[in-house]
């Protein structure tokens, strides 16, 4: 980017053209970085915690919405609130922990205190300080506007006047979602416990990645001998830029990936989820899924299953969190294969994970200098080819190994960039 | 206390190893760090016992008073949690060929200190010691990782111990990516 | 702050409100940051050393002016001169030792030689290459240009328009600062050494807390058991942002910190500080004062005492200088019992530095995102309960736990940052 | 040479302890270590005698030729400068639950090299020692401290020495936060 | 720099006068730095490699142009192809060894392959997944369009519309390098391996000081015990920034650096020196020359040769790769001298070079704060005494301690800023 | 397996040296971690036989079948590669007082871990050990290098060795200023 271009002329520009080509600037520039904390995450859903986390009033998580610290935490009467993790004094974090259970959170600067619902019930020198004069009501922990639970996954957005999340998520990818979190009786919880480690790329290569990249698996995780991957499948983009794709027919693989008993746990439990979710989605079940929800919500489905947010730490970091998830209703023996299997391959030092990890930092350290970042990246695979009468398949779907959901998750990002960030008082007292 | 830290403590009520043990022991982790930094993993998993428990928890920022779940219970999230074959999967991906986050390898260097050795209740030793994980790739990038360990160690092998157990305390609770052994 | 609004549209509006509302971005604005090493730092009185530190001639101590190194050398007159560490031909710094004695500074790098009061004294080649016409008098080190010792206490200024340090004091301030340079005969010295650490937080978090933060003390010291402080007290903001803050009839709460000796020793002192300074700051000086002289000096008087700068060091970092002060007329072992106590409560490994440190440090880690930043802090305590009639207090005070000098720090601040950086030759010759 | 230095090779002037020695006091040291690591507070002040003398001096830049006060000397400023007393109001502070510097708590690892002793005058012991000091809170933080240090140790206790006199010489001249021990 | 000063506005300023005065900012705004990558290092000749590391078709080594990754490949028919390390696909480094021999790239994320030419050879799923519709031609690695070698030294450049490497020199330039790649029969070769290290300052204090700066030797050099110089030599300035300097007449400076056999080498080559290049040129070689190509080339010739680039990595720092030269023609016992004496003196351990490394770092950090760089850096040694008519040197040159080639490179680099970037079409797929 | 690695590892095929010298070895390179974090010159140049080797090379990362070739061959290029004049006149150059780099100097601290020694094929000693060298200097400025060591040592010298031969595995392909030794 040339010095000091301004943002407008970049944002006018085709930074995400119609032809499936994308300008490399959308994961290196640190103006756009700053215009996409506004604009994307400030306009969307955000996974904030699984609700299996924090079962009892008082437990809590502390995460964050995009780089904003966020406490999510259960309420006496059971629904969970989620508030900005600074105190409305002088700024301090409030809780320093990164999960727990507390009744209060306390500040360890001058001491105001907020109950669990992020109300301001103490203030030190009330009287003698504040001669009785400060609105306690109004100086409360910031809240997340709106919070909501998806069967089992709670979602958080700062704008208040943002659909409902399952208007944003969309029917169709409802259907992809149900798979994840609604495939047996009983829903699901996550394993004790979050992965959580940095990779230094920007947040997007971990997001579109999960959303639309099938097609790197055989060479990137070359390494683990899974072979040949099957070649039937598909992938759905959604108009918001969720996407997910999957093979069919792949039983078999997973005999090599977590052994003969999640093959066998996957055969007896395909009749109930043909019977929640329709022949298609035990199909899609049946072999490994990847998916996520706009902006960084990611999951993976089918015989062991992820969830995780890439949480954005600048333009060129991003720190994963990441969860195991099983059925509720599993046996314990399958929860704990998930568990293993998954912590192999999926967290820090797994075998899948490394892998990815090495591609994405090296796609962002690559585009320092000046000529790299003016070359576009290719979303053109599988361009013209959508289709949508697979059957028992909701929406517009592609080839398996296809850039469909790619240029779904970037149109709709540069369509949040143009529109630009909330309009929002400013600095009011009210939080 | 925490488990973990209860863990890691657990030998000081055992009978110390006297001073030669301490040397001889002191040699093999020498000897296993050199085998790892110079790549060389057949003779690495030699060194382990078919039944090897190897396992590196999670850890978390916790209150004060919850300090005693700061580190991931069995059952909970690990870094590690591999048995033999799950090593020796580590270390043929490795050598595969196609184990990008290691190709081209990482240069490492383990620096162990600290060892501690007690007397187990059979013929085995309980070890504790500390470590540094020095690590340099590609370009300027360094990555330091620290902790401690406490290996379990059996007679046998042709230098003279095995490893039954590892249970690696890492400091860190956000990582990077673990391409390495520890 | 959305990436490249432009700065004008920041300052224009209210970084620092009417209400006693500051805006965040203060704190981690990268573009902020650099305006105020031009509009704050460059426009103000800097502390640069105690004269006790540089007692014989050519002894020089290295520090800083916000993050441009400056050298403060003793001259051979006995006054003081302070001057840009850093060479005129291509910009080495020309000392690179923290202290020491030396007659002249000679750059390591094509040996151009200044003595001890900056002048260029010896150029190499000077016939040979510059064919003596180089105008060696004009090309010494930078100078500042303004440098005034108050009791001890040595500052200077870039701005050569600005008014002497006492008119910039102002009369009130004067008085308070008094009470740590002039409360015996003889003034003050400092114990050798200097403590050095950094925090990663703005510098406005250190000075606007000595200046005005009685409030925290509680809370955030709570881990030395200092019990309930004292509840009467006072504190002062000065028109040009500086403040103070203080108990008074709080002498047994020095037991406890520092021992029976140094509440002897206050006892025994009274009468001189009455003398010298009146009744009123005998008071003062009898518990722990905090105060800042603006933008960057602070200190703490009472039984024990130190001063010490808030070197910025970028947007999000800052360097403590620490010096522990006596008066020159204490006993030895009241001087010793200082060090001590000071070491022990207000170094890098403080007992009660450490607490400041994380509250400051993650304060600043909470804005790395877009929300939290967005949210204003609070400086409305005791809003409106200004007093002038406090008997042998000069100016306007408010009781010891309230904002008043903070919104006084701000407001003044905000006021440089209008006004914008000095107008300035710019790269002349003539240094 | 500087006071310092000087201070921390007074050793090699004396007597050198044997291997036995060198190796029980290593333990020692290891011990020590691992409890403040574990924050075991009570088993570490154990470890001093009642007039412990710990210090840790601030150090600085200076010209070549004033090298020998590049260390500040006694009744110049120090890090620590300790008695029993002011060791036992550190750790307290700590176990208070409101060190907010301190919770939730570092995780440390103190790693502890090239550990030499000598028989001192009476039948105390010197002990040089380098150490690494690997530090890591709340986030992906992490700092690394190093330096060397004198113990002097005294026959007693249940570990058969106790630390009488401590000299750290850090190698920092502008520290972070000290909020641990070292 | 005051904040968000239009970029514009600066280069209309006088960053580098006519007076010899050149703005600090030059080195330390980071705006400034986006902006030279494109219009300095995309419109400039840089060097590549020496034809000697990649003797064997498939022979590659990896490099940066300016900070932008490039693998310099053999090709079959022994010419040499440069091309972005940057797999067209969505970005990932194809290549991630320093050096090494290959017959193909094949990226590590999605497998698309590259022959040695940078062509497009395989992309997986080509069928299935791209409907066979991607035109691989227009997909291959992006090539560096021009790529020329001089003598041994492999230079390329962005610029298609640049002028040939020989033009860019200029014959007068061309004539001084020959002193270091042509100075006998057979050419020149590197000895094997590259020296590689960091120095945390801007490349420019490099590049210019390896143009146009004998001056510091005296004074930086002092601890090797180089006495005094010889006080006889020239300096010259090419019009598009490039430089060289020399004594003339210091062969017995030479014993003390790397013994009697590299004197009596000189001795035994200095009749075939004349020959080839004219007694000036046997002169020059006698005793130590500095030079470079502009912007970042760089050498030493003499008794021993070395040559290097100085790697933008940053505004404020450089890695620097150094090579060990030697004449092809060289009995094997100097080429060792050569290697040994250079290593000792001109690598990160050297002990010429770490004194370099520790002026240039500590003028980069002295400029952190506001006013250092506000005071400009002086190159008026010399000015107003050029001459052109020295018998045996070509073009306008001065003595051998002045800024006449420091005051060239500036110029050229302030014409080069002010031109702007490459007009370029962006973004096609073209490569 | 590459040169460099070999050359590390060569002492595996010799006879381990016993506790006692395995103690006294470590001492040894205690002193000279000592002497050179001191600055005490002479005294480390005088723990070098005349004929002494020292030698870093230079590392490159290489494709997975040039793994061989990953460390550089003598004749190629080295980071250090000195004989007792060479690193005399290091030495010279520190202490003359004009060797910027160095003034004021680096506050180095070598650690040394994980030494292990055999004997030679004569009464010379093969020993392997792993450093981490911690320096800080001027700032706050902390750089950290790790590597390997393998030192020859041949019976001499005041205190019972002396270095006859050293051979750096420095980890870092691209390095910083090496103005210390390692
Ligand atoms: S910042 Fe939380 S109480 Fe003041
Ligand atoms: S930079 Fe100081 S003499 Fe040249
Ligand atoms: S990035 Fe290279 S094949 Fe996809
Ligand atoms: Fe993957
Ligand atoms: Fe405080
Ligand atoms: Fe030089």
């Amino acid at each position: 980017m040339a010095p000091r271009e301004a943002l407008s002329t970049v944002l006018d520009g085709e930074l995400v053209g119609h032809d499936g080509l994308v300008d490399r600037r959308v994961l290196c520039d640190e103006d756009l970085y700053r215009r996409e904390l506004e604009s994307v995450f400030e306009r969307s859903w955000l996974f904030l915690a699984h609700e299996s986390q924090i079962p009892n009033a008082g437990d809590f998580f502390a995460t964050t919405m995009a780089d904003d610290p966020v406490l999510v935490v259960r309420q006496k009467d059971g629904s969970v609130a989620a508030m900005l993790n600074s105190c409305r004094h002088r700024g301090m974090r409030v809780c320093r922990a990164d999960v727990g259970n507390a009744k209060a959170f306390t500040c360890t600067f001058h001491g105001w205190t907020y109950d669990a619902s992020g109300q301001l019930v103490n203030v030190p020198k009330y009287d003698e300080g504040y001669h009785g004069e400060l609105d306690k009501s109004k100086w409360g922990l910031v809240r997340v506007p709106r919070v909501e639970s998806y069967k089992g996954l709670i979602f958080g957005t700062w704008d208040e006047d943002a659909p409902t999340f399952v208007d944003y998520l969309g029917e169709e990818m409802c259907w992809y979602l149900d798979s994840l979190v609604d495939r047996r009786e009983g829903g699901t919880e996550v394993i004790g416990g979050v992965h959580r480690w940095v990779i230094d790329c920007n947040w997007k290569l971990g997001a579109e990645g999960f959303i639309g990249d099938m097609y790197h698996s055989e060479m990137t995780h070359a390494s683990v001998g899974l072979g040949a991957l099957p070649d039937k499948g598909w992938q759905y983009g959604a108009p918001r830029g969720h996407g997910t794709g999957f093979f069919i027919d792949g039983l078999e693989y997973w005999n090599g990936a977590y052994g003969d008993e999640v093959v066998r746990y996957y055969e007896e439990i395909a009749p109930e989820i043909t019977n929640r979710l329709g022949a298609a989605a035990a199909d899609l079940v049946s072999a490994c899924a990847h998916g996520g929800v706009f902006p960084n919500f990611a999951y993976l489905t089918g015989a062991a299953m992820t969830i995780r947010v890439w949480q954005p730490r600048g333009v060129d970091r991003m720190e994963v969190f990441s969860w195991v998830l099983v059925d509720r209703a599993a046996p314990p023996e399958i929860k704990e294969a998930s568990r293993r299997g998954m912590t192999r391959a999926f967290s820090a030092s797994g075998t899948l994970e490394q892998d990815d990890g090495e591609n994405w930092s090296e796609i962002q350290r690559v585009m320092r200098g000046s000529v790299a970042r003016k070359h576009p990246i290719n979303y053109q695979m599988g361009f013209g080819h959508e289709r949508d009468d697979v059957p028992g398949l909701p929406g517009t779907v592609g080839y398996v190994n296809g850039d469909l959901p790619g240029r779904g998750f970037y149109r709709y990002w540069a369509e949040l960039m143009r529109q630009g960030p909330l309009k929002r008082a400013n600095g009011d007292g009210s939080g | 206390m925490a488990q973990a830290e209860a863990d890691t403590a657990a030998g000081t009520r055992l009978r110390p190893a006297d001073a030669a043990l301490h040397h001889e022991v002191g040699l093999f982790l020498y000897h296993e760090a050199a085998v790892l930094d110079a790549h060389e993993y057949d003779e690495w998993l030699a060194l382990f016992t078919p039944d090897i428990d190897y396992r590196m928890p999670t850890r978390y920022n916790r209150l004060a008073r919850e300090q005693g779940q700061a580190t991931a219970s069995e059952g909970d999230l690990a870094h590690f949690e591999d048995d033999l074959a799950g090593l020796r999967e580590r270390v043929d991906r490795i050598r595969s060929g196609f184990a990008w986050a290691e190709a081209p390898p990482s240069r490492t260097r383990h620096l162990v200190t600290n060892v501690r050795v007690w007397h187990g209740t059979d013929d085995s030793l309980e070890v504790e010691s500390h470590f540094l994980l020095y690590r340099t790739r590609i370009e300027v990038d360094v990555e330091v990782l620290a902790g401690a360990r406490h290996d379990t160690l059996v007679p046998g092998g042709p230098h003279g111990w095995l490893i039954r157990r590892r249970y690696i305390l890492l400091d860190q609770t956000t990582t990077v990516n673990l391409s390495v052994m520890l």
